[in-house]
């Protein structure tokens, strides 16, 4: 029975994360426009769009290899394990002890490694734009995950979402310097990671500027469609990590009434929404920075990390 | 067995004399070439009974201990093997022009008698008699050495006279001292200069007078060992001369001359108020080692390269004396034995090369490996064993010095290791070209005689992995006779 | 009862041949270098006879008379020659001033003395002035043979050191072989002359041939 | 006959064989004989190891009449020696499968199969040595054997400089090592490791031991700054050589140091735990930072090499300071995580090089600006080598993922440490161990985006063809143990359980009990991973999504010219180049260093000819360390040279000042 409640609530989970991403997108999109007085597209449109592009045939450039058409699919896959590890509005999953924090990241980096290829598989120059400049921002943005990994993880002397989540649940911790800048540092990561603004635009489609756009550029039909999914699924990953990290009081725990985790699920749908509503705002309010500026951005979240870890043990001393 | 010691040592004397004579006499090179390496072999022959003679009772003038047995042994051995190196390069060089047939007889009964001089100089029992050999033997090479009338080998040979004989002449000085020293404990007469006598009695001796003594030995014969900066007559010998005589050079000369730094080096270690002669020895290998490192980087000349590498190794031994001690002392032995198979056997490869390439410049001869692998492959494994690379004896001999060295005097390993490194540097970067690339110069196909390198590198390798118990047992006795 | 006098003949012999030593170092010319050698070569057969009268060795005469014969008068004669038949000009070049070289060979001399008068007086006495002597007279040889830059002077150099250890080797009470070696570095010596005339060695015994070393060890 | 006799055996044939390939090199069957006969040994070697192993690894030993007099050769197999005479064996057995196909390409086999078996027996030799001197002999051996092979190819002026730069750096290191054993044996030379054990010796002997043998072990491995021999060297050899030095020898250079500070050296300060983070952490970030520059395959992977010793050399110096401060858990953590980091690189890398050699055999290129579009061509290379560029990118299901997880919880453990620098560092090192993994994964894409991706840069490219297929196995096998290493390391962990029981004095706790074989660094903390579920969970949900739409949606495709943002067909050449690749990550992370410059050179104003760009990239310890010391000895020797020109008469004063002087010395004093 405690098996099946468990699996019961994985399952529920990954469909909810699965059903759920596009929804956020679509909210974030739909705030932005208000707050730039348009009307903007209903928020179900990325839906439509994906449905619509499932629907299409796929056009394949002539010296397209296996790489490009597997690509999409280990894409989403790989971004879809990783955001069934991150409870939503229950903590504890059946299978979380099968994945920590740390793998969820690398999880996250096969699916950039993948997507990178895939960009360079064609042989446009597009392409190549797009995978180099990819890396370069993951080569600060990964670090810096990693080091705010360390800053929670020296806490919970643990790496594991949900002893993480427990542990800054019991309000033993109290709030702390280093976790304020951890949380900032993931923040940073967060937008540099979705490719929102100031990195990256994911509505422009000039071509010197976009990053993950002009990796997916020779994309289209189903293959889009899951690339897409998969990159809305991410942006619904890093905010459910934030909230369960920093918000975790709310989350079900493992056998809990239906009515805990019906709680759960409420306060996991307006998390959702602050979130994404504070994220329109950010990307409204600031305009996208020149490539070679990111860096300092970037940059900004690994200190913060790593001056969040080493505050610790000042902290941790008193 | 009715064999007694003084008949071998006779035997390893009388050979050569009688050799050189016949040879001396003897027309026809092919014949006396012959009879040179029969004559050499006999002596090594009757160099190895010298192992069953009794070391008990030393004679007035002649004697065998454990110490000079094995050199007369070695020396005898090389002695052969060049003999035959020597048949199949001197035929060669008459070929070339570069000798006539008179000069040829001349080569060889010289050749006998320098064996002579210098088993004299081994077995002798009395410092008087060694000098004498040491002497011979020196006069001898310098004739050798200045056989090709040609105006570089002409200079090589005067510039080794005149060092040779200033040498001599400080050599023959301590030599007197010594007798001086030892007169008034002992008295009058040969006592005086009987080697056993003296070390018996040298704790008596009057330490100021055999101090000054020391000192003019080590520098006397220290000029035939080639140690810095006595050295200059060595490189151009080496250069100048026919090859099998650089070989002797390398491989025998120095370790006689050493070997009698060695003996006097007793006789002052057995005497108390004396001043320690390690350091000496000490610094003079040391500032050898580390010199001729530097100096092996400029060579052009490939037999020039190979005399200095014998400066660096003697340096490496006297160290080794000097510093001392059951292991150090061993791996000195060990590496004198080592050096001179090796060094012997890579001039053996050098001769030949040099006579294909028709040339000793190191530019000019390029990708050995290529035209000639054989001979090509022995110069790389001699250049590899001599560098004290394993699996080879050198590398035996410098690990035990090495680090015997370092666990007691930390400061002196330093120069040590460094001299060695830069030495293997050195080497190599010569080597590089020498062995690979892409040839140069004739690839005529050669008639070397494999034979003498094969039994060189042969036994090289073999001692580098597996020396036997009776050497091994023997070695240790003498490494604590030197103390 | 005659030790005293022994003593002070064969030290005046001794420090004869130093004086002597001293005269060679400072001579300009090449004649009279020779005749200076002679000299000390007159001087050495002397104090060898006299160590032969004492120590009743007459073998030790056969050195003398080689001393005498040969190197009192068969060398310098035969270097006149060499000198003559070569057109050697007679002017020596010295390396240091010969004031320096003065300086230095007092040097040595004192040198030679604080060595050897650290020898305890245990050792026969007579044996250890000549030993101070004799290491004076062969370090002014080794001296003139580096601050000379002319070859007769150079084998008149060796030649003086060789002196010395003939006169170490008397010296020393009834050593063995004296004789031999003396013989044997009568050799030498001949060797030495002989490569002079043979290689033509007008001014340098530096090198046979300069242009060879270049054109050949040419490893600059 | 003991294990340990037997693993001799082995060795010994090996040696064999050498001398057998010395003798019929030049014959047609050669290759085949020699390949065969090392891969025969290798993997019977390799099956010994691993029994050895498995029973626990009790010491067995064995006592030989040669090496060093009166006291013999020693040799021994503990837990230790089996775990890296598997890595040297397994390697070996792969090289030798490959050899077996690519040595049919090699233009003068009599150069590189008499050394191949000897490079290997030296190897196994140096693991197996139980005493100073057969150790030190073994290990230069090695050197000498890789050195030959280095210059196999040595009409190439490179490659001839290569070697002489190895040679000097191996022999330096082997007189750093023979140092360092002369301070541990002390001055009667008590060599053989058992009577060393004994042996007691002061805090400062230690730390130098330490000192001696970072610059020994430490060169041969590739640590900064003692690197730059590395990417000369490595890819200087035919490829399976350079697999095996990269792969194998540099870890053999690990096993040195492990015995020699952990075994020998006895008890070590808790800095020498720091100085290792510091050096580790330095060697990964530059070197993977100097792989990112490299358009070179085969010299880009080595100088990966110098990155993934660094990442073993931070688990070290963890477990060296966990160990001083009495954290045994931490320590064995630390050194599981070095350790499997061992194994699995010696797997990947291996693969990677096999990979970069069926470039070079299929298109005669190791420059990836001239490759491209290769993975039409080498359809089974090109995926094999994926696999590798994954596992070395640190993702998940490969191996490569969890040894690197490993290092990251045992840098976890560093609250507990009572030093403040310690504290300080390991989170540090930590992070510089991040920005490795993520630059790793950068250079990776690269390799593979560059060499196998987009279309053709060069005429030898677009006609390349698929290579052998015993090339191909070997790959296939690296790629099947680099999978099977990710999914269940547990079994591994268990193995060098007693290893890290003898050296840190803990054992991680055993993880094949665990369910679903999962593993965890230690209980308390809940970290967990279970590389076989991610990777069914990936394979299920990628096939789940897949069977989804080709069975409700269109699964129609059409084939058409590349979009492009509507440029019409452009020329290969507008593809990103390596170089264009890596400027981004140049631009953050090296602009303005010595590493790179880059200068523009603007034609005249009416000049006609177009501007050009000129990248250099220099590996900067060449300016600071090596040309001083270059530049040194050519002066030295170059003043000293005039000694060879004196005249006779200032030898003959040389002469007399050193009789002077010395008797001078006489007069004053004694």
């Amino acid at each position: 029975m405690e098996l099946i409640s468990a699996l019961l609530v994985q399952l529920m989970q990954m469909m909810l994360v699965l059903w759920a991403a596009p929804l956020l997108t679509g909210f974030v999109r739909k705030v932005k426009a208000r707050l730039q007085r348009r009307r903007g597209p209903p928020i179900l449109q990325p839906y439509r769009d994906i449905l619509r592009l499932l629907k299409k045939e796929v056009v394949v450039a002539d010296n397209a290899s296996w790489v490009f058409r597997a690509a999409p699919y280990l894409i989403f896959a790989a971004t879809w394990v990783a955001a069934a590890l991150v409870p939503t509005f229950a903590k504890g999953l059946l299978f979380s002890w099968s994945a920590d924090l740390i793998a969820i990241i690398a999880l996250l980096a096969s699916a950039r490694f993948f997507l990178a290829l895939a960009g360079m598989d064609i042989g446009t120059a597009f392409g190549g734009i797009g995978s180099s400049r990819e890396m370069m921002i993951a080569s600060l943005a990964e670090p810096a995950m990693l080091l705010v990994v360390f800053t929670m993880a020296l806490v919970a002397r643990s790496t594991q979402l949900s002893a993480v989540a427990d542990l800054l649940a019991s309000s033993g911790v109290g709030l702390r310097v280093s976790l304020g800048l951890a949380m900032v540092g993931l923040i940073i990561v967060a937008i540099a990671e979705n490719g929102r603004v100031p990195v990256d635009n994911p509505a422009t489609h000039l071509e010197l500027t976009m990053v993950h756009e002009a990796m997916v550029l020779e994309y289209s039909g189903r293959h889009l469609a899951m690339i897409e999914l998969a990159a809305a699924v991410k942006l619904l990953l890093y905010v459910s990590l934030i909230g369960c990290i920093f918000v975790p009081w709310t989350l079900a725990t493992p056998g809990g009434s239906t009515a805990s985790h019906l709680a759960g699920f409420l306060a996991y749908i307006a998390k959702l929404a602050v979130f994404g509503f504070l994220l329109a705002v950010f990307e409204t309010a600031i305009a996208k920075m020149r490539v070679f500026r990111l860096p300092d951005f970037v940059g900004g979240a690994l200190m913060l990390g790593l001056l969040g870890t080493l505050l610790l043990f000042a902290s941790r001393s008193l | 067995m009715t064999f007694s010691a003084d008949d071998g040592v006779i035997l390893v004397l009388v050979i050569p004399v009688i050799a050189a004579a016949v040879l001396a006499l003897l027309p026809g090179y092919r014949l006396s070439a012959r009879l040179n390496m029969l004559a050499s072999g006999l002596t090594f022959v009757a160099s190895l009974s010298l192992f069953f003679a009794d070391h008990s009772r030393p004679g007035h003038y002649l004697f065998i201990d454990d110490l000079n047995v094995a050199f007369i042994v070695l020396n005898t051995f090389v002695g052969f093997t060049t003999s035959v190196f020597s048949a199949s390069y001197i035929g060669h060089e008459l070929e070339t022009g570069r000798l006539t047939p008179a000069y040829l007889r001349f080569y060889h009964a010289m050749y006998q008698v320098m064996m002579g001089g210098m088993n004299l100089a081994l077995t002798a029992n009395n410092i008087g008699l060694m000098w004498v050999g040491i002497e011979l033997a020196t006069l001898t090479t310098v004739l050798m050495v200045g056989i090709y009338r040609t105006h570089e080998a002409l200079e090589a040979a005067w510039k080794y006279f005149i060092l040779g004989s200033v040498g001599i002449g400080l050599a023959l000085f301590g030599t007197i001292l010594v007798y001086m020293a030892a007169h008034p404990v002992v008295g009058e007469g040969i006592n005086g200069m009987v080697w056993t006598v003296l070390v018996a009695q040298a704790s008596h001796f009057d330490p100021a007078l055999i101090n000054v003594a020391f000192i003019f030995l080590l520098l006397g014969y220290g000029t035939k060992v080639g140690l810095a900066p006595l050295h200059a007559w060595l490189p151009d010998a080496h250069a100048e001369g026919p090859t099998p005589i650089s070989a002797v050079l390398s491989g025998l000369l120095l370790n006689v001359a050493l070997y009698a730094v060695l003996r006097f080096k007793i006789v002052l270690a057995a005497n108390p108020g004396a001043v320690a002669p390690g350091p000496l020895m000490v610094t003079l290998g040391l500032v050898s080692l580390v010199f001729a490192a530097f100096m092996l980087y400029r060579r052009r000349d490939i037999k020039r390269l190979f005399a200095y590498s014998s400066i660096e190794h003697m340096g490496i031994i006297t160290f080794a004396f000097g510093m001392g001690g059951p292991v150090a002392n061993f791996g000195g032995l060990l590496h004198m034995a080592m050096h001179s198979l090796t060094k012997s056997g890579i001039f053996f490869a050098v001769g030949h090369v040099a006579q294909i390439k028709g040339t000793q410049k190191v530019a000019d001869i390029r990708g050995l490996t290529v035209t000639h692998p054989r001979l090509g492959w022995c110069l790389v494994i001699g250049v590899v064993a001599i560098a004290g690379l394993p699996p080879f004896g050198v590398f035996m001999s410098e690990f035990l010095v090495v680090s015997s060295t370092f666990a007691r005097e930390p400061l002196l390993a330093a120069p040590l290791v460094l001299g060695i490194l830069l030495a293997l540097g050195a080497l190599f970067y010569h080597l590089n070209g020498l062995a690979f690339g892409d040839p140069t110069g004739s690839d005529a196909p050669s008639d070397a005689s494999y034979a003498p390198m094969i039994v060189h590198f042969g036994l090289v390798l073999i001692a580098g992995i597996f020396l036997p118990p009776v050497l091994v047992a023997w070695f240790r006795h003498v490494a604590e006779i030197l103390g | 009862m005659t030790h005293g006098l022994t003593f002070d003949v064969a030290h005046l012999l001794a420090g004869g041949l130093v004086l002597v030593s001293f005269l060679m170092i400072t001579q300009h010319r090449l004649y009279a270098l020779l005749n200076a050698f002679a000299l000390q070569a007159v001087l050495l057969a002397m104090s060898v006879a006299w160590q032969a009268n004492v120590q009743h060795a007459p073998h030790l005469y056969v050195t003398a008379m080689i001393a005498l014969v040969f190197k009192a008068i068969v060398v310098p004669v035969g270097l006149h020659r060499i000198i003559q038949r070569l057109g050697i000009h007679r002017e020596i070049e010295t390396v240091i001033g010969s004031g320096t070289t003065m300086l230095a060979g007092m040097g040595l001399v004192a040198l030679s003395m604080t060595v050897m008068l650290k020898v305890t007086p245990t050792a026969d006495p007579l044996a250890r002035e000549d030993l101070a002597f004799a290491l004076s007279v062969v370090l002014l040889g080794l001296l003139m043979m580096v601050s000379r830059r002319n070859a007769v002077s150079q084998v008149v150099g060796f030649m003086s050191l060789e002196n010395g250890l003939v006169l170490a080797g008397t010296g020393a009470r009834g050593m063995p072989l004296v004789v031999e070696i003396s013989v044997a570095f009568s050799i030498l010596i001949a060797f030495f002359v002989i490569g002079v005339f043979l290689f033509r060695i007008r001014e340098r015994f530096d090198t046979v041939d300069v242009q060879a070393l270049d054109r050949f060890r040419g490893e600059r | 006959m003991s294990v340990v006799a037997f693993l001799m055996l082995c060795a010994a044939a090996l040696l064999g064989v050498a001398l057998l390939a010395a003798a019929i090199a030049r014959t047609r069957a050669a290759t085949t004989i020699i390949y065969g006969a090392t891969l025969v040994l290798c993997i019977t070697a390799t099956a010994l190891s691993i029994a050895a192993l498995a029973l626990g690894g009790a010491p067995s030993r064995l006592v030989l009449p040669v090496g060093l007099p009166w006291i013999g050769a020693h040799f021994a197999v503990d837990a230790l020696a089996a775990f890296f005479l598997a890595v040297v064996n397994i390697g070996g057995a792969a090289a030798s499968l490959y050899g077996l196909g690519y040595g049919a390409h090699e233009e003068e086999p009599h150069r590189v199969l008499p050394f191949f078996p000897a490079f290997l027996a030296g190897m196994n030799l140096v693991v197996l040595a139980d005493d100073a001197f057969s150790y030190l002999l073994s290990w230069e051996f090695m050197s000498l054997a890789s050195w030959a092979l280095v210059i196999a190819h040595h009409r190439d002026a490179e490659n001839r400089r290569a070697g002489f730069v190895y040679l000097i750096m191996a022999s330096m290191g082997t007189l750093a090592l023979l140092l360092a054993l002369g301070l541990l044996t002390g001055p009667d030379g008590h060599y053989d490791f058992e009577a060393i054990r004994l042996g007691a010796r002061t805090p400062l002997a230690s730390a130098m031991v330490l000192v001696l043998v970072l610059i020994g072990a430490g060169s041969k491995a590739g640590l900064v700054p003692l690197h730059a021999w590395l990417p000369l060297a490595h890819p200087a050899a035919p490829s399976h050589v350079s697999a095996l030095m990269s792969g194998v020898m540099t870890k053999v250079a690990i096993y040195a140091f492990i015995r020699l500070v952990f075994d020998l050296a006895g008890p070590l300060p808790w800095w020498s735990g720091a100085l290792l983070l510091a050096i580790g952490g330095l060697s990964a970030v530059l070197g993977v930072l100097q792989a990112l520059m490299q358009d070179d395959t085969k010299r880009l992977l080595a100088y990966s090499t110098i990155e993934n010793i660094g990442i073993i050399f931070i688990g070290l110096g963890l477990a060296l300071a966990f160990r001083a401060d009495g954290m045994d858990a931490a320590a064995a953590l630390a050194m599981t995580a070095a350790l499997l980091h061992v194994l699995n690189h010696s797997f990947f890398k291996s693969l990677l090089f096999f990979g970069a050699g069926a470039v070079l055999t299929a298109t005669g290129e190791r420059n990836m600006d001239r490759l491209g579009g290769l993975i039409h061509r080498m359809p089974v290379s090109s995926f094999l080598f994926l696999a590798g560029c994954m596992a070395i990118s640190a993702l998940p299901p490969l191996n490569g993922f969890v040894s690197e997880w490993l290092t990251f919880q045992a840098v976890l453990q560093s609250p507990d440490l009572p030093q403040w620098a310690l504290k300080v560092m390991v989170p540090a090192a930590g992070g510089l161990l991040a920005l490795a993994a993520a630059l790793a994964g950068a250079a990776f894409v690269k390799t593979f985006g560059i060499t196998f991706l987009g279309r053709p840069r060069s005429d030898q490219a677009a006609a390349a063809h698929e290579v052998d297929r015993l090339s191909l196995s070997a790959m296939a096998l690296l790629a099947l143990l680099c999978l099977i290493a990710g999914i269940i390391p547990g079994f591994i962990m268990d193995a060098v359980a007693p290893i890290t029981r003898q050296f840190a004095g803990d054992a991680l706790p055993l993880q094949a009990k665990l369910p679903w074989l999962t593993i965890v660094p230690a209980f308390e903390s809940g970290s967990s991973y279970n590389g076989l579920l991610v990777f069914l969970f990936i394979g299920f949900s990628a096939l789940l999504a897949v069977w989804a739409i080709h069975r409700f949606a269109s699964h129609a495709i059409r084939r058409a010219p590349a979009w492009d943002c509507g440029f019409p067909d452009p020329s290969p050449a507008t593809q990103y180049s390596g170089s264009s690749f890596a400027q981004p990550i140049r631009r953050v992370f090296l602009a303005r260093t010595p590493a790179t410059r880059e200068e523009v050179l603007m034609p005249a104003p009416g000049d006609m000819q177009a501007a050009r760009f000129r990248l250099t990239i220099a590996d900067p310890v060449w300016d600071w360390l090596y040309e001083p010391f270059a530049a040194a000895v050519e002066i030295a020797s170059l003043q000293l040279n005039k000694l060879q020109f004196l005249t006779i008469r200032r030898y003959l004063s040389l002469v007399f000042l050193s009789l002077v002087s010395l008797l001078l010395v006489l007069a004053i004093w004694s």
